[in-house]
């Protein structure tokens, strides 16, 4: 039962980092309807933004936490400006999207280790690590921070596109582009809004990461996997991202727990296939009926 | 210049260019993107490997001709290409796209476990023999292989899938097993360049079948163009090629590589090639092409001006 | 068309690989590793650990070798620890660079599919780190153009095994590694056959993949299952994150590595998660004999070196006795040259074995984390 | 006359929308037929439950005799019904030559291996479908165009290859999406003689789908109309026109509909 419990503590908290990057990518999908792989870039980016914004110029954290998240959203507009502007104007099919993001994410990983270098760097301590004991389940005091934020950030998202004009610009874009052009909107300004807004989550996912484990050049590719959560979870919805992510954290660590560690990816791919062949469009993921 | 240096990366290059050719017709002629094709190569590789490794050696092999392991990893490819698409076929865009990444990590991950096979450990002491002629007369059957595919119904027909699905079902074409003939060659192409690549090596270990290769054909394929058999094949061999003559500039290549990748996507959206091939039909095709354009744009203007008159 | 584009790319590469003219005086020496991906922080080591010796030969003038004064010139290429681009520059190395020889490269699975061009080119390699068995010696036949001046898998895990159960008393063993790492595959296999061997049990094997962060699920078994000793067969950023992830679970067993272990990384990323464990390493950092290579790194390249920068250095005393006594700048009579050759390096007495090219009967020394200090235990070799 | 299609009680509902509502009617053997009704009355659905894009929550179709509910898009086509689509459909990035060449594949049964090795069934069937495509495309006035990218003929000429892809299949009856839609009177006008050269020269019934009354009334045979999903009347031009239901269901609602 302690085990039970703990393992539940392990998926929950490897889910909820999941999801902080699992948003991003939702975000964009619903929008653009292509996986932006170059996220994972831009979240190892935030990690490196809020590690020298807290060493170098000794920031407090709070500052140095916005000033990575501002910094990725930047970086995010940059990247969708010089990779996929052109593309979008060009009206080029998904695939081009996608090799852009490819050659995106190679990019700012090479950059990092060509100017920074490839060594690992530990995080200050900001938050005491010593874990919250309850009786024999150990809570990470960050883990239990990284809750709440990612909590309130995702609120505030979900604030901003039901309640703000902006945000319903993006729902109706996320429904069909095209019309939405067609009404007046400003497509480019709702796609330099979504990209933002990806981009400040990465910040936030980036520093977090690099807080709870340490921050290296290739975080980008831990990111695989929270975009098996945000298919898993139905690409496009952003609840669909959040639950895919915490099932995902669950599922990978009860497989672990009790299954087989050598085989947990394996199990974790097999379960992620058997949800798309019954529900091809992931768990929450919006249906779109192709009309004759 | 150095001949054994140059023979080298462009036996690398023959060897992606065959993976490359299989994607292509996945990719540039069907319309479906993988994101797995590592994991076939992978199949190819081991399934080869097992075929022509020495019984004496460990992990023992079965000590048969290298033609043997060729047809062998090529059909264990195919084989279990058919059981994925029975699967996975009928989802699209990019579920498919994490679908075929879920199976390509999971061949990776299985032969990782497998220490029949070496396990994570690697599988040393296969037979050197991926011999430049034998790669070039590869090359060359994949390439008529799939020139004579596309200009034939079944291959029309994949075009059609591509183009648009649902006129391809009412134009009485069976979508599925389109879709299925194509990746099931395109993973035997896989299998087979993988064969190839473990006898090129002398040595495999699962971790060369990564996303990583898998994303990196995908992005020859593109690079070349969609849609082109002339492109898939320069696009393998100057990509290939390219961290190779990157490599004075040390740590920033791969910096470069990806700007270029970006600035290819951007400036020449349809790739190397765009669709064309570099053939004598395929430039008479061409041109036709640019005078029917020409030609239409003529008669609607003067029928245009006709009307005004009216 | 083909031909055309085939001479297109033959001219690319010339003018890309220009350079470095044929002058008899100097010999070519070849360096290859990571110098880009996660182990790029040794791979950068091992090449400035190289090339300042070679420059500090070429500033005493040179070596004499047969008669007459050498100087040296080092190539050194990014391999991205990747099995086929290690292909590609040892193909450049030997067949367009014409080196003499290769150091490198610290990972066995980029060192074994060398081979067959090693002896086709018929160009030495002294590999630093590269610790599987396969790597000189396939099928019982050593392979002749390899050669290595580190202790191997087998060895290691012996040693580690012996030292838990001999020294610390452990009679359980649990083992976390790395499925997708041929080294962690190697060191955790052998670990669990000796200590099998010796009588204790191993009540957890939990593995991992390359670029995971959480080992939380897999250390809530591995708790449960209340084991005297973690055995940790991977590197030190992981060791560093499954270390505090341990403590934090409330883990209090003692932690036990291999030579993956070792990086000023870890005591900084570890901290106190580390204190007071174990782990098996080429050298004693604080022996007299590597405290001259210690500051002059240091005073080279303003920081400290990392374990392989030792092996680099090792390599190299290896490769110059046998260049001498080879008595021509010449692959095929270096090869021959370092079969039996017995050099006293800074890791220890290296003797290569002429049937294994191994550095025969090398000890391994046992370091103990203290106060985030390197404290050397003793040196232990394996029955 | 016998009937070629045969509809009945054909129901289909989407969550709790009721799309099309226990419709039957039939399409005789050599009929033109007509189905109107409002935008939103069923028309398309019932083109698509018609050619396999969506199975019937419930009634029968029957084609030739036989019923051809549940089965895959492309083995209706290989029986003989194909379509054209309200939104075109044609494969854009290929020219007009290849959209009909393509869909010509039925007409060659060379194998696969036969195909990769160029045997002389292969060459002999692909000059024959070469030479089909051409005719087709000769028929119906197209060969101008035979190198144009699909994508870039005018919009009147990409209905009209549509019409030529779906021919190319010999079908038996075919099912016309608004082809009109868009079109100036003229154009209209010749593609009515069009649908009925058609039907005369490749022995074809035709059901057409279509908001010009004008079409409408000249050549259809026999009419349907629907309105939320239900039949509400059927018959010839004449009894539709003087159908009170009708009038007051869709013409009398919808003035803009009539004359668009």
């Amino acid at each position: 039962m302690v085990q039970f419990l703990q393992q539940l503590i392990n998926g929950l908290s490897i889910g909820s980092v999941y999801a902080l990057m699992a948003v991003g990518y939702s975000l964009v999908y619903s929008i653009m309807n292509f996986s932006n792989f170059a996220h994972g870039g831009v979240i190892m980016l935030g990690a490196y933004f809020g590690f020298f914004g807290l060493t170098l110029l000794k920031l407090p954290f709070a500052v140095a936490f916005l000033l990575a998240s501002f910094g990725t959203l930047l970086v995010a507009i940059i990247v969708e400006r010089i990779a996929y502007k052109p593309l979008r104007e060009r009206k080029a099919p998904f695939l081009y999207f996608i090799i852009s993001a490819m050659g995106a994410s190679i990019l700012l990983e090479n950059l990092v280790i060509a100017t920074i270098g490839p060594t690992f760097r530990t995080y200050p301590e900001v938050f005491p690590k010593t874990p919250i004991e309850l009786g024999p389940l150990a809570i990470g005091r960050l883990d239990l921070i990284i809750f709440v934020i990612s909590a309130v950030s995702l609120s505030f998202l979900i604030f901003f596109i039901d309640k703000t004009k902006l945000g319903k610009a993006i729902q109706a874009a996320s429904y069909n582009v095209k019309a939405c052009a067609l009404m007046g909107v400003n497509t480019d300004k709702v796609i330099l809004t979504v990209f933002g807004l990806g981009g400040f989550l990465a910040g936030i996912a980036g520093v977090f990461f690099g807080m709870k484990y340490t921050v290296y050049p290739q975080i980008g590719n831990i990111t695989t996997k929270s975009f098996i959560a945000a298919v898993f979870g139905g690409l496009g919805s952003l609840p669909g991202a959040v639950l895919g992510s915490v099932l995902l954290g669950i599922i990978e660590t009860f497989v672990a727990g009790y299954l087989s560690s050598q085989f947990r990816d394996l199990i974790a791919f097999v379960i992620l296939i058997a949800v798309l062949v019954l529900r091809p469009t992931g768990i929450m993921g919006k249906v779109t009926e192709d009309k004759a | 210049m150095d001949w054994t240096y140059i023979q080298g990366i462009l036996m690398l290059a023959g060897i992606n260019m065959i993976a490359v050719l299989g994607l292509s017709l996945l990719t540039g002629f069907t319309g479906l993107f993988s994101f797995g094709h590592a994991g076939f190569m992978a199949i190819g590789a081991y399934v080869g490997a097992w075929i022509s490794a020495s019984p004496a050696s460990t992990p023992a092999g079965m000590g048969l001709p290298f033609i043997l392991a060729i047809v062998g990893g090529g059909a264990a490819a195919g084989v279990v290409s058919y059981f994925i698409g029975r699967i996975s076929l009928n989802l699209k865009g990019d579920y498919f796209c994490i679908a075929t990444l879920g199976f390509g990590e999971a061949i990776r991950l299985i032969f990782n476990n497998v220490n029949r096979f070496g396990g994570a450990r690697g599988w040393p002491g296969v037979p050197s023999n991926s011999s430049f002629l034998a790669i070039l007369i590869a090359d060359i059957v994949a390439v008529l292989f799939l020139a004579n595919l596309v200009k034939s119904r079944h291959g029309r027909n994949m075009i059609a899938v591509r183009e648009e699905e649902l006129a391809a079902q009412i134009a009485g074409i069976d979508v599925f097993r389109s879709k299925m003939t194509s990746l099931v060659i395109s993973a035997v192409y896989a299998g087979v360049a993988g064969v190839f690549f473990a006898h090129y090596m002398t040595f495999i270990q699962p971790k060369m079948f990564s996303l990583t290769k898998s994303t990196e054909l995908t992005i020859i394929v593109i690079f070349g163009g969609l849609g082109s058999i002339s492109g898939s094949v320069l696009g393998a061999l100057v990509l290939t090629a390219l961290p190779e003559v990157l490599r004075a500039f040390e740590i920033w290549r791969l910096v470069f590589y990806g700007a270029a990748v970006i600035l290819i996507m951007v400036s020449r959206p349809k790739g190397l090639m765009g669709g064309l091939e570099l053939t004598p039909s395929g430039i008479r095709k061409w041109t036709a092409e640019r005078n029917a354009l020409r030609q239409a744009k003529a008669t609607l203007l003067a029928e245009d001006s006709g009307r005004k008159e009216d | 068309m083909k031909k055309v584009l085939f001479a297109a790319l033959a001219v690319a590469l010339v003018l890309a690989g220009c350079g470095g003219g044929g002058d008899s005086n100097v010999i070519k020496v070849g360096w290859l590793g990571a110098l880009t991906g996660d182990q790029a922080v040794w791979g950068e080591n091992e090449l400035n650990t190289v090339k300042m010796l070679f420059e500090e030969y070429n500033a005493a003038g040179g070596i004499e070798v047969g008669g007459k004064k050498y100087q040296f010139e080092v190539i050194g290429y990014d391999n991205k620890g990747d099995a086929q681009e290690s292909v590609n520059v040892t193909k450049r190395l030997t067949g367009q660079d014409k080196v003499v020889a290769i150091i490198g490269p610290n990972a066995s699975g980029n060192a074994i599919p060398m081979a067959p061009i090693l002896e086709q080119a018929k160009v030495p390699d002294i590999a630093t780190v590269a610790t599987n068995p396969k790597v000189t010696v396939q099928d019982g036949k050593v392979k002749p153009y390899n050669f290595r001046v580190c202790f191997i898998d087998p060895y290691q895990g012996a040693v580690a095994a012996g030292f838990a159960y001999d020294k610390l008393n452990a009679r359980t063993a649990a083992v976390l590694y790395d499925v997708s790492d041929d080294y962690s595959q190697g060191l955790r296999e052998f670990f669990k056959i000796n200590f099998e061997k010796k009588g204790g049990t191993i009540v957890a094997d939990e593995s991992f993949n390359s670029g995971d962060v959480d080992f939380r699920p897999q250390l809530s078994k591995i708790k449960a299952a209340n084991p005297d000793v973690i055995f940790m067969p991977y590197f030190f950023k992981e060791v560093a994150l499954s270390a505090n992830q341990a403590r934090d679970l409330g883990i209090n067993a003692t932690l036990l590595g291999g030579d993956g272990w070792p990086s000023d990384q870890l005591i900084s990323m570890g901290g106190k998660a580390v204190e007071g464990s174990y782990f098996v390493n080429h050298l004693d950092y604080a022996d007299p004999a590597v405290q001259d290579f210690k500051s002059r790194y240091k005073a080279k390249y303003g920081k400290e070196t990392e374990l392989n920068g030792f092996l680099a250095h090792d390599a190299v005393l290896v490769f110059v006795e046998g260049l001498k006594k080879a008595g021509k700048p010449n692959g095929e009579a270096i090869a021959k040259a370092l079969e039996g050759i017995d050099v006293q390096g800074i890791t220890g007495r290296i003797h290569i074995s002429p049937e294994t090219h191994n550095p025969e009967g090398k000890d391994a020394a046992i370091l103990k984390i203290v106060n985030g200090q390197y404290i050397f235990q003793e040196k232990y070799a394996a029955q | 006359m016998a009937a070629i299609l045969h509809i009945r009680d054909l129901t289909k509902q989407f969550g709790g929308l009721t799309a099309v509502d226990a419709v039957s009617f039939s399409v005789p053997e050599g009929g033109i037929v007509g189905l109107i009704g409002p935008n939103g009355a069923g028309k398309t659905t019932i083109f698509n439950l018609i050619t396999g894009i969506y199975r019937p929550t419930s009634g029968s179709i029957e084609y030739r005799g036989k019923s051809i509910v549940g089965l895959e898009p492309f083995r209706i086509a290989d029986m003989g019904i194909t379509r054209t689509f309200q939104n075109i459909r044609l494969f854009k990035n290929l020219s007009v030559f290849d959209n009909v060449l393509t869909a010509c594949h039925l007409s060659a049964n060379y194998s696969f291996a036969e195909a990769i090795l160029r045997l002389p069934r292969f060459r002999a069937q692909e000059k024959h479908l070469t030479a089909k495509a051409e005719e087709l495309l000769g028929i119906m006035n197209l060969s101008d165009y035979r190198d144009l990218i699909a994508n870039n003929l005018p919009y009147g000429l990409q209905r009209r290859l549509e019409i030529v892809r779906a021919l190319a299949l010999n079908p038996k009856l075919l099912l016309l999406d608004e082809p009109a839609a868009g079109m100036n009177p003229d154009e209209t006008e010749q593609l009515m003689r069009l649908i009925v050269r058609i039907r005369d020269d490749f022995g074809l019934s035709v059901l057409v789908i279509e908001h010009h009354m004008d079409l409408i009334m000249g050549v259809c045979e026999h009419i349907v109309v629907l309105n939320f999903g239900e039949k509400i009347a059927e018959g010839s031009a004449d009894e539709i026109s003087k159908n009170a239901q009708v009038i007051e269901a869709y013409l009398g609602t919808s003035e803009e509909a009539v004359d668009a």
